[in-house]
């Protein structure tokens, strides 16, 4: 069974991830979860300088889903080499860079910083935080944006570089499209969609920046639907995101087109959960004759089944 | 300190109180681990509740059993009212590094102040009180039906109605304590609604006194991944503390609430 | 207590509606729901020709939510006049005929035959059906088809007219100020949003269109955020649709600035449920000292709250 | 025929197979409208199970009670399973149009054949029989441990793998049994799996034998709202029908399937 899969050289243990901004930067948990199980974690967005984020209250839960407004909180890339780099030495795990900023020289900045360290396998490019003013929104809805981003950067790393995309636009494809034209390895699909939510009692919204990014199974259907849009729109791999939590929702994601898989809202319910998803999804395919979870990719079949749901007969 | 996440068996589940719940579980583990003012992040195993995991207060511990107690507000806590015997409780904890601090010679008294379900904290606390130090509980609630004294009978009770105890506020009561009696180096573990905190801090502040607050709010994960759960730090240095990590215990004077 | 709201002349008894293809005609359930106690129905889509709609499955349950994909199966607007409408009379509630086609030309025929009719008491436009491959989609993403069918229908009409936007664009706002740029006397905001889900055994997709349209509680805080967008782009009022089952949910909905509210899934789930929200939503209002549900509207203050749930205690 | 909405009380939730569940509820007047082969769509009232109601056909009705008998698939059977004694069921129903013709002259044989859960229809489709019909009863499933014989405990039974009654399809069996006996006019009346109704209309068309099927397909709303449930219609006209409105009996020869 071949659970492996490879971008620009790079080989990952396996297609399951955990999304950038929901496993911290891979050291809060390693009391109850072991990063070794995983293909990669994608680190907390990193920015130049340490954020301290927007003001409470960040988080709201909705229907199957969550709303947050965190504001790209983080360390700051100094701090993040110093501190967390070296807690991740030895995980077998590869370790993906989040990278935001609020200026394309901002974002060649921070990854000309990591791009020397061996322990930094590779680049994930959020440029489409809904929830942070002067950050992601204007650079994610705007194309032209999204190619200047991806050339400069693809000009000065060598290493795997992922664009991550956001969901709140009318055709994500040309979005792809602009990314793999200047040369990314891969896109991961999708970012949080904007939402919000209102308190009636006391009338006031329930994130401090009224509207947030939402995540979690309830956005899984639409995060299917970009994966699948994708997928058909360019040749790089697609890191198929949102509201991925069991191995079947993994392998539903697989099959829409997504090379691998990153698993976010999901560990804060259960932060040992992703660990569990590649053993899982090697299962499935043993039990379908499937020799490389790789065959799984886009393997949807054309025609719907017939209308029946004939489960409990 | 290391952090458990299991599936614990449901011991009881006692209505202790109108609407008021305390659920016991058993796990060795976390009873071993937990230290006054953690919590535990919990969920239903099966599913029936919300998406995200319930973070409640260990209310206390006996040999291997973990109590909570908890108010019936929303889907979370109906689903855990409705647990039965034997099932299995999906249970991470204990949380928290901001504890209650017990163990040093810095105070001789231990003022401990808790409004409405405030209490669940306290019992786990004060069964953690080193020998020799002196303990006064006063609770706070709207009205005589609405006190929750499980495993604290010995509290001076106010209430906002006067319909039990001191007419008036725990805070105001505990001022009127302190006049005239002489506690040696007191310290105050303080647990409730915001404007109880608030007042206790302002209290604390004029008394000189050190407090020790339980603070909550709205957490995704309760482990320090998703930076759902600020507090804005008053001293200089980080803006935002986490109530989940840092916390949920704070120094009144370190944060501003 | 003024529960009512006026559009163009028309006054509605309150400010809750059923949504169109989610209540029929108004005629199926009449042995547990009365209509007389909602401020309108909105009918299924018409169109010019009976539509047979897409072959099965057409729908499948997502968490908190569902996917159809009906293809805008419907009587057709003839049999619409003569089999339907006069079952709606006598009814105290407004009905609005929702129009779908797939030519400006169809928009303006299916228009010209109701508008003569008095039991039709105005006009919701769906541009946006995502489900019908040579319906809604191509207008509702064009900002200048949207302008088009608007004056069209604008030109033909004296009743109220709404456009149905659909929430899969960049900017619904640019979609509504075109709406109200060209007449029409509000927006319904939002259709559904594109989804998919796949059956990992068959490896099928549960829809027969491959993807579908997404419902139910799972897209309310999108919902909302593209009525709080909305609201703050044009002065025409706004229906607020998406996942709005209980009145707490109205509630948000006309807080977040919709002037009036329609539920559509949830109907499915309790056919009776619309016609208990207005009086639940003047309750509400009653026990806040609020004499008008109107007062309501666009009422969420600025500032969020602290961060603190504290109803525990 | 009225469509009723209401909370029907629980009465019992048995497990009556392996993975079987049969509810009963009390509705005197669904247990009045109800016909045979029509269904009900429940969800739990505590909102624990997903967000759409489920479908489950009427399987049998005694005075004010009417039972379901199901399978616990997913999250909603899942639900019920766990439904206590007296806890409100959120019933929809009767519903369906298309029901089991059991009244006219044209048939003096019943011939009921149900696959698996197929069953649960057919205890109240028998008590509903005219007098005078004749009824034969064959059950198919895949081993004796699936064979579910609640109310049906005369039937000749086939088994895939043979270990218990007849080795085989029940449509062999019926096959078998049509050969040599003399039913006088019989009529089919079938529900199970759609392989199954499919060899089922084949031998019916080739032995001349009207034939009924109860069909079921994703329904939102199980009542006409939707438009969610189409199946082919094989003759002139309409495309489509709706299960849930027009069926789910069917006239074998009336729909694609
Ligand atoms: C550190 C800590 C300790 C706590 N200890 C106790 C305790 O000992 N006893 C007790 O009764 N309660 C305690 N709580 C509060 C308890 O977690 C909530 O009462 C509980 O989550 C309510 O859940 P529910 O599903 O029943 O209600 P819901 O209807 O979900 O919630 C009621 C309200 O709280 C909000 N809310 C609840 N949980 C969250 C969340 N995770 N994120 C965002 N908003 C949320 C909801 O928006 C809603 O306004 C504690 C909270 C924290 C943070
Ligand atoms: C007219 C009719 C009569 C029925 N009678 C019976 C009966 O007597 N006994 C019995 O055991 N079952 C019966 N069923 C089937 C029963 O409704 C399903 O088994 C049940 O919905 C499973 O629900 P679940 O939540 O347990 O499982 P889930 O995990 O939700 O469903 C299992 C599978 O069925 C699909 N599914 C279930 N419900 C729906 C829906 N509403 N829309 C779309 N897809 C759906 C799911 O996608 C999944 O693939 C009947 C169905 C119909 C339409
Ligand atoms: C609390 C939270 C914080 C997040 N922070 C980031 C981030 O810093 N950078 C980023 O690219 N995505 C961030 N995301 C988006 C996730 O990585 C992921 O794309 C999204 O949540 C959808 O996946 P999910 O439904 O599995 O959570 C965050 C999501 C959440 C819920
Ligand atoms: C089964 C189904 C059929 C629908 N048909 C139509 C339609 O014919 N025309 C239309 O404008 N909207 C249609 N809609 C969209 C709804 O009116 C509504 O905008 C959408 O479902 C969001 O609201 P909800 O979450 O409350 O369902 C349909 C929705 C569903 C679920
Ligand atoms: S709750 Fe997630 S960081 Fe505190
Ligand atoms: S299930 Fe809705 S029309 Fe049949």
């Amino acid at each position: 069974m071949n659970e492996t899969f490879a971008l620009r050289g790079l080989t990952f243990r396996n297609r399951v991830f955990v999304a950038s901004g929901t496993f911290g930067y891979g050291d809060e948990v390693s009391d109850v979860a072991s990063l070794d199980l995983l293909g990669g974690i994608v680190t907390k967005s990193l920015s130049l300088r340490p954020r301290d984020g927007n003001p409470p209250p960040r988080i709201a839960e909705t229907s199957s889903g969550m709303l947050n407004s965190i504001g790209l909180a983080n360390i700051g890339v100094e701090r993040f080499v110093a501190e967390k780099l070296p807690k991740l030495d030895g995980r077998r795990c590869a370790v993906i860079a989040n990278i935001a900023a609020s200026s394309v020289e901002e974002y060649c900045t921070v990854l000309e910083m990591l791009d020397p360290l061996s322990r930094v396998d590779g680049f994930e490019i959020n440029v489409s935080c809904p929830n942070v003013k002067e950050g992601g929104l204007s650079f994610g809805t705007d194309v032209s944006k999204v190619s200047l981003i991806t050339k400069e950067l693809r000009r000065r790393t060598r290493k795997p570089l992922i664009v991550k995309l956001t969901p709140n636009v009318t055709h994500i494809a040309e979005f792809a499209r602009a990314a793999e034209g200047e040369g990314a390895d891969a896109v991961s699909v999708i970012n949080t969609l904007i939402g919000m939510a209102i308190n009636i009692y006391t009338r006031r919204p329930k994130l401090s920046t009224v509207t947030g990014g939402l995540s979690g199974p309830a956005i899984k259907p639409i995060a299917l639907a970009k994966v699948f849009e994708t997928y058909k729109a360019v040749k790089i791999p697609v890191f198929g995101i949102g509201g991925i939590s069991t191995w079947e929702d993994a392998i539903e994601f697989l099959l829409a087109g997504a090379s691998a898989v990153q698993v976010g809202t999901a560990n804060f319910v259960d932060p040992a959960g992703a660990m569990k998803l590649p053993q899982e999804i090697v299962r499935f395919c043993e039990s379908r004759s499937v020799r490389d979870v790789g065959d799984l990719v886009g393997g949807m079949k054309g025609e719907p089944g017939v209308s029946v749901i004939q489960s409990w007969l | 300190m290391a952090m458990i996440l299991e599936q614990a068996p449901v011991r009881t589940v006692t209505e202790v109180g109108s609407n008021v719940f305390q659920l016991t579980f058993s796990s060795l583990a976390i009873a071993r681990e937990a230290l006054p003012g953690q919590f535990v992040n919990v969920k239903t195993v099966d599913g029936s509740g919300p998406l995200l995991r319930r973070p409640f207060s260990i209310s206390s511990v006996r040999d291997d059993e973990v109590s909570i107690l908890f108010n019936v507000i929303g889907s979370g806590t109906k689903a855990l009212s409705l647990m039965r015997k034997g099932e299995g409780l999906d249970v991470l904890g204990p949380l928290g590094k901001g504890t209650f601090p017990l163990d040093d010679d810095a105070y001789e008294t231990a003022l401990i102040v808790a409004g409405g379900l405030g209490v669940a904290p306290m019992p786990f606390l004060r069964a953690s009180m080193p020998r020799g130090k002196k303990q006064f509980v006063f609770l706070g609630a709207r009205s005589a039906s609405q006190v929750v004294t499980v495993g604290l009978e010995d509290a001076q009770v106010a209430t906002d109605d006067g319909s039990k105890g001191f007419h008036g506020t725990v805070v105001d009561l505990l001022r009127n304590t302190l006049v005239g009696n002489d506690l040696g180096h007191p310290r105050i573990f303080a647990c409730g609604p915001l404007p109880m905190l608030r007042s206790l801090r302002e209290l604390s502040e004029a008394k000189n006194i050190e407090c020790y607050v339980a603070l909550e709010c709205e957490m995704a994960c309760g482990i320090g991944l998703c930076q759902g759960c600020p507090v804005e730090s008053s001293g200089p240095g980080k803006k935002y503390r986490l109530v989940c990590n840092e916390g949920p215990v704070f120094n009144a004077l370190t944060v501003v609430f």
